[in-house]
């Protein structure tokens, strides 16, 4: 445990060498990390003990935030596995559907807001949509090109003793659909900030976009810093979750 | 059982087109343990993987019990030549053996015990909870054995199924894969490089020619049964046969060179 | 204006100006179509934006001269602290029917007392929008805590609506004709009463800039308030340019409803928007806004 | 045939948006066939031309400059464990941060709206391709590795020779991921700071004035747009890495 | 030229350790060409990786002229047990094979020159163009052979080198090493399952007891050169010395079994 905490020692370094540089320059813009976390403080984890010193407000942005994220999250990469497997392995399917998927996923969500607002109610609703919307793309592509190129001996042998194609597709594509779901869970938060810009009355990216409108630059970094905090910890998670489902893949591969 | 008439295979097309297989027959009968011999890059895998339904024949056809290969045909197993890869890296040995057994009528204890007691049967009692990348090449390959055993097909491909192995593990196999045979009604096509193993276990050796392959050679094997290891090789008409094969592919050899 | 002998002493001569494409902008462009800036020896390259809140990085590290502003972004911006903007040139005065909160056709929703609980978009969130439906809904004996904003652009606010996402939409023109086209039913007429006549936008600069470039801030002034004289009597001449710089049809450009284009902000309405806003807690100091408007420029 | 049945495909969807728009579902939308007439008309538009250049150019860009960084980087991360165990918190932790968030630092660094919506783009497109990179390098085949050590090639030799071209699949992809995301950056940034031009302030254009039609309309070309990138990708993987779909048991 | 000193071998640790060599001492000398046959899973590719310096032994150690192999010898090659996946699938055949020349002071028209000139001499004349997946399983493995043959080691390490092909290219892939060695001064160090190759080709064999690998067998064949397949297999001390090393083999396998 320590050993691994270990391996952080860059974030400290790197916040240290921030904090040296922004008080030098002292652009405004750049505030250094010390007011930040200050600012971070006091948002949201200057409340009581009671409360795992979480302030009201910490417990009005963060937790729906998070709420939302999950949801979206998980939607969204089970329908990007499912659905990228599938126009993987068949050819119809994918010349069927294919270009509407490339051209789905270049359009910015942002500029699919109208369309968005015909389908769902303001608020979570039309978050949710647009996490799933944002988070799909990169599991779908991966899925999809991990399980088009799967080594076909393991297909032949599967076909040979006419065992279920699915599971031999999806554990040789794994490695490639963990890459995916990697990327996906840093997106997710992205997108989880995104889907607040607009349309919204809470969460940590609604009040991002308001520290940005009101020039509250400490809570701006306040917010990027959880959002970056937050990702180091679900990475953490997710690599946990990966080094059991790939734990073939680490043994066979290392050299 | 099987029945292959006037079989194609061409890879690929145009100028780089490749005639692998061309205008084979071949017919082997219920229970028969047919083995296959021909030089390196004659067509014999290519001819195994048509039977198994793997690829479409360009030409001819390839029926079992009578009906025509378009899919894999049931209650078949295969181990394949490059049996490392054949083997799911993300599952132990034992789960990869027991896997095809999903299929049967069985549940999870007995296919448990049936994956065990396959690879007891080829030497590998205690590597069940391994990784196929824990294993040895000759190991790999005897899993791939033990899953197709396991399986108890009616109709076995084996593609040099005893290629990595040493020569007594060989021995033991061959005598293993007669023996189940006798068991359970199963016919066999095996292909190998080794002359004397076509004799010792085959009831009858095809002698394939260089590619594109065709069957120049088809000799019926008729040593008194059951066989040994000692006894059936110093057996004159093995010392006969085995003769006989080894000049037909030498002749394959040396016309086509 | 002297122009010929001032471009020879000014400290720049080539101006980036953010515009927000809406009719507000439009003297700029009298002024560049009427060459008052060529005149006063200056190049004006514009920039579309949305907001200047959204490019306050690009003035802060000048490379952005002046902006579109509302009053309500000049106040909020100043208040932060992030900047010292000025108030550079007075574009356009509020008149009653260019901003109205709506419902979609057959809203149970019929007054401002009705809103009690409901969703109310606007296109920026403690902004004009909220504070001018607040002051009505005050009027309306509800507390603006009884209503829910949330922001949505002006143009998705339309959906929206039509599909009953949110209860009620601040729109402004030319949403509003839209909205109201589709059959949407007009409960307040946020831009009467009590808030007629409050200043909608204006050109603003940094105090920093103004200070760095007497004669530039001179001589664009110059040209910016001969074009604003313009706008202020001559609405064919607003007509001409808005579709020029914005993607509205000359018809429908000619058929919207405007608000007063006039030469100077009044002080006092000015004050009261800043102290409705204050009132709101959308800032946290109470401005006094003589200290926004500069003695001279130039 | 497969061009046939992709157009057919899309086909297939627009019909069917256009008979939801007909029969009322949709019916606060334009019509898809108005939108198309509009995007349409667009191609002569020499604004709009204009803008989609301005987009492109900082796309193009910014992909660039991220393949040659973003890929080396993934290199040296995928095979020096001790660098990517140290940079890994780090990575981590930037990597959630939205670019949208980061305009206005962006705004503020580079005074040319154009290179601070590349730096933007570079910065978030980079992610796909490190992660990708990474990714493949941990499934390169050990033994075709030792290989290569067996014939006494250095680690470089080895990360050249072998690593990087097994792990070319993986990075492709994540290529075809960053271009859409190239895309999606630049437009977004454009549609909340605005610019000079682009796709991203033609929308702000077309929305101040309630032009959903062209807004819409620029989505569909933005849509198009990453569809035709992805073609060309397609295209050049098929021609650099044709081993690897001939060896793989492509879809059926 | 290659000393091996209480070389031990353990993969994993814990309870799940498992040791594959342990206190395997052996020397060879320079040009010699020594055969390493045991039983399957004894350990004799880990004895190789250890050779090569692709994995550290866990105890004693491998000395090459003298020098303590740490990473990879120079002017080594080696022909993997499992070839298919050690030919590169990106590369056709013939750059496959000119690959490791890079590593000599060649130019490009020489390496190509080389590359061709080896696969003709493993049969392969027409492949070059080809991609790894196209060749079937035998003339894969006669890829790997040409690769390391056009690579001229002075050390060469083969792991069941003509596992996958025919009887008669056995037989010429067995003569052609032996006439490289002969022309290039070569040490080569070849496991084979295969009794009578052992030693037809060797100098030396070695037998090796089952995992933990150790050395139980160490003989020396002294066979008239050149050899031949006919003559050299009829000599009687050929005869005498296969026997000898089934003996041994067999041995293994029963006091360990
Ligand atoms: N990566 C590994 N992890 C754990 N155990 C391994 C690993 N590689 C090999 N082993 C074990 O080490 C032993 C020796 O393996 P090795 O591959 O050296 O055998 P071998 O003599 O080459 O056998 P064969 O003739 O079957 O190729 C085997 O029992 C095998 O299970
Ligand atoms: N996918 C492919 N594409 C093109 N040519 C192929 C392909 N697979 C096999 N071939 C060619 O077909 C011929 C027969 O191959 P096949 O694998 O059937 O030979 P084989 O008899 O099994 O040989 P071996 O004993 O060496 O395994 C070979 O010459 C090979 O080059
Ligand atoms: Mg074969
Ligand atoms: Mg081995």
């Amino acid at each position: 445990m320590i050993r691994r905490l270990a391996w952080y020692w860059l974030l400290p370094v790197a916040a240290i060498a921030w904090e040296v540089a922004t008080r030098s320059i002292g652009a405004v813009y750049f505030p250094p990390p010390s007011t930040i976390l200050a600012r971070m403080h006091e948002m949201w984890f200057a409340g009581p003990p009671t409360r795992l010193f979480l302030t009201e407000e910490a417990a009005g942005d963060l937790l729906p935030s998070l709420g939302r994220l999950a949801a979206g999250w998980a939607v969204a990469a089970a329908a990007g596995v499912a659905l990228g497997v599938a126009l993987g392995r068949s050819r119809l399917l994918s010349a069927l559907v294919e270009p509407l998927v490339h051209f789905g996923r270049s359009v910015p969500p942002a500029a699919l807001l109208p369309v968005f607002l015909v389908f769902f109610r303001v608020g979570t609703p039309i978050q949710l949509a647009a996490i799933v919307y944002g988070v799909l793309w990169p599991v779908l592509i991966n899925a999809m090109d991990g399980a088009r190129y799967v080594d076909r001996q393991y297909l032949d042998t599967a076909q040979v003793f006419h065992l279920r194609r699915w599971p031999v597709v999806l554990a040789a594509a794994g490695p490639k659909i963990f890459a995916g779901l990697r990327l996906s869970v840093a997106l997710a938060l992205i997108m989880m900030v995104i889907s607040e810009l607009y349309a919204s009355s809470e969460g940590i990216g609604h009040r991002m976009r308001e520290a940005e409108g009101s020039f509250d630059i400490p809570a701006m970094w306040a917010g990027i810093v959880l959002l970056g905090i937050l990702g180091v910890v679900l990475n953490g998670v997710f690599l946990a979750v990966e080094r059991r489902a790939l734990r073939w893949h680490r043994g066979r591969t290392a050299a | 059982m099987l029945e292959i008439s006037n079989l194609s295979h061409v890879y690929g097309s145009g100028p780089s087109a490749h005639h692998a297989i061309e205008g084979l027959n071949l017919s082997v009968s219920e229970g028969e343990l047919l083995c296959v011999v021909g030089p390196s890059g004659a067509g014999k895998s290519t001819l195994l993987r048509s039977i198994a339904g793997l690829i479409q024949p360009t030409g001819g056809e390839v029926r079992i019990a009578g009906e025509l290969v378009r899919q894999t045909p049931d209650n078949l197993a295969v181990v394949f030549q490059d049996y490392s890869r054949s083997l799911f890296p993300w599952m132990s040995v034992a789960e990869n053996v027991a896997l095809p057994l999903r299929r049967k009528d069985m549940d999870k204890r007995q296919r448990r015990a049936a994956a065990q007691e396959a690879l007891e049967s080829v030497g590998l009692e205690g590597a069940g909870k391994k990784y196929p990348f824990q294993l040895s090449g000759g190991m790999q390959q005897r899993v791939a054995i033990a899953r197709a055993l396991a399986y108890r097909p009616t109709l076995m491909l084996m593609d040099e199924p005893f290629g990595s192995v040493d020569a007594q593990t060989r021995e033991d196999l061959e005598d293993l894969v007669l023996q189940v045979r006798g068991h359970h009604q199963m016919t066999i096509v095996l292909i190998t490089h080794d002359i004397d193993e076509s004799v010792y276990v085959g009831d009858r050796v095809v002698v394939l020619s260089k590619a594109p392959a065709h069957v120049v050679g088809d000799l019926k094997v008729e040593l008194p049964s059951p066989r040994d290891q000692i006894s059936t090789r110093e057996h004159p008409d093995f010392v006969h046969l085995r003769a006989e094969v080894g000049r037909l592919v030498r002749g394959v050899e040396r016309t086509h060179a | 204006g002297g122009g010929g002998d001032g471009a020879t002493a000014q400290e720049k001569t080539t101006l980036t100006v953010g515009v927000v494409p809406v009719p507000s902008s439009a003297p700029l462009f009298i002024a560049e179509k009427n060459g008052f800036f060529k005149a006063e020896g200056l190049t004006v390259k514009t920039e579309i934006i949305q907001a200047p809140q959204a490019v306050m990085p690009k003035i802060l590290n000048g490379s952005m001269d002046a902006f579109l502003t509302s009053y309500v972004s000049l106040l909020a911006i100043n208040d932060s602290g992030a900047a010292k903007l000025k108030l550079f040139q007075h574009v356009q005065t509020a008149a009653p029917g260019i901003a109205s909160v709506v419902v979609p056709k057959d809203s149970p929703v019929k007054s401002a007392a009705d809103l009690k609980g409901k969703t109310v978009g606007v296109n920026v969130l403690r902004a004009l929008g909220q504070t001018v439906t607040n002051a009505h809904l005050q009027q309306a004996g509800l507390k603006p805590e009884d209503v829910k904003f949330v922001a949505v652009p002006f143009a998705d606010q339309l959906t929206a609506l039509s599909t009953k996402k949110i209860d009620a939409a601040w729109l402004v023109e030319p949403f509003l004709s839209a909205a109201k086209k589709d059959g949407a039913v007009e409960i307040i007429d946020t831009t009467s009463g009590p808030t007629d006549g409050l200043p909608l936008d204006a050109w603003g600069v940094s105090e920093d800039w103004l200070a760095k470039n007497p004669k530039t801030a001179a001589a664009f002034h110059r040209a910016l308030a001969k074009a604003q004289q313009i706008a202020s009597t001559d609405r064919e001449a607003i007509n001409a340019v808005i579709p020029t710089y914005t993607q509205i049809p000359a018809e429908t450009a000619a058929a919207m409803k405007l608000g007063q284009f006039s030469a100077d902000v009044d002080k006092g309405e000015f004050q009261k928007l800043a102290d409705l806003l204050h009132g709101y807690g959308y800032l946290k100091a109470k401005p006094d806004v003589t200290t926004l408007i500069p003695a001279r420029i130039g | 045939m497969t061009k046939a049945l992709g157009v057919a495909g899309v086909l297939g969807f627009l019909l069917l948006l256009e008979v939801a728009g007909r029969t009322g579902l949709i019916e606060v939308l334009p019509p898809v066939s108005a939108v198309l007439v509009t995007a349409a008309g667009l191609v002569v538009d020499g604004v709009f031309l204009a803008d989609v250049g301005v987009t492109l150019a900082a796309c193009a860009t910014g992909l660039l400059i991220a393949i040659v960084t973003a890929v080396p980087a993934g290199l040296l991360l995928g095979t020096v464990p001790a660098v990517e165990r140290s940079v890994r918190p780090l990575v981590e932790f930037l990597r959630p941060i939205p670019s949208l968030s980061l305009i206005p630092l962006a705004m503020f660094v580079w005074t040319d709206s154009q290179d601070a919506k590349t730096a933007l783009v570079v910065y978030t497109c980079s992610w796909p391709l490190l992660i990708n990179t990474m990714y493949g390098l941990a499934d390169v085949d050990p033994v075709a590795k030792d290989t290569m050590r067996g014939f006494g090639f250095g680690p470089l030799a080895i990360l050249w020779r072998v690593s990087l071209p097994s792990t070319a699949p993986f990075i492709a992809t994540g290529v075809r991921i960053a271009v859409s995301v190239t895309l999606i950056v630049a437009v977004s940034v454009e549609l909340i700071a605005g610019g000079a031009g682009g796709i991203g302030t033609f929308l702000v254009q077309a929305g101040s004035a309630n032009r959903v039609d062209r807004m819409l309309a620029a989505t569909v070309w933005a849509g198009a747009i990453g569809l035709g990138a992805n073609a060309l990708f397609t295209a050049a993987e098929r021609r650099l890495f044709g081993w690897h779909r001939a060896r793989a048991g492509e879809g059926a």
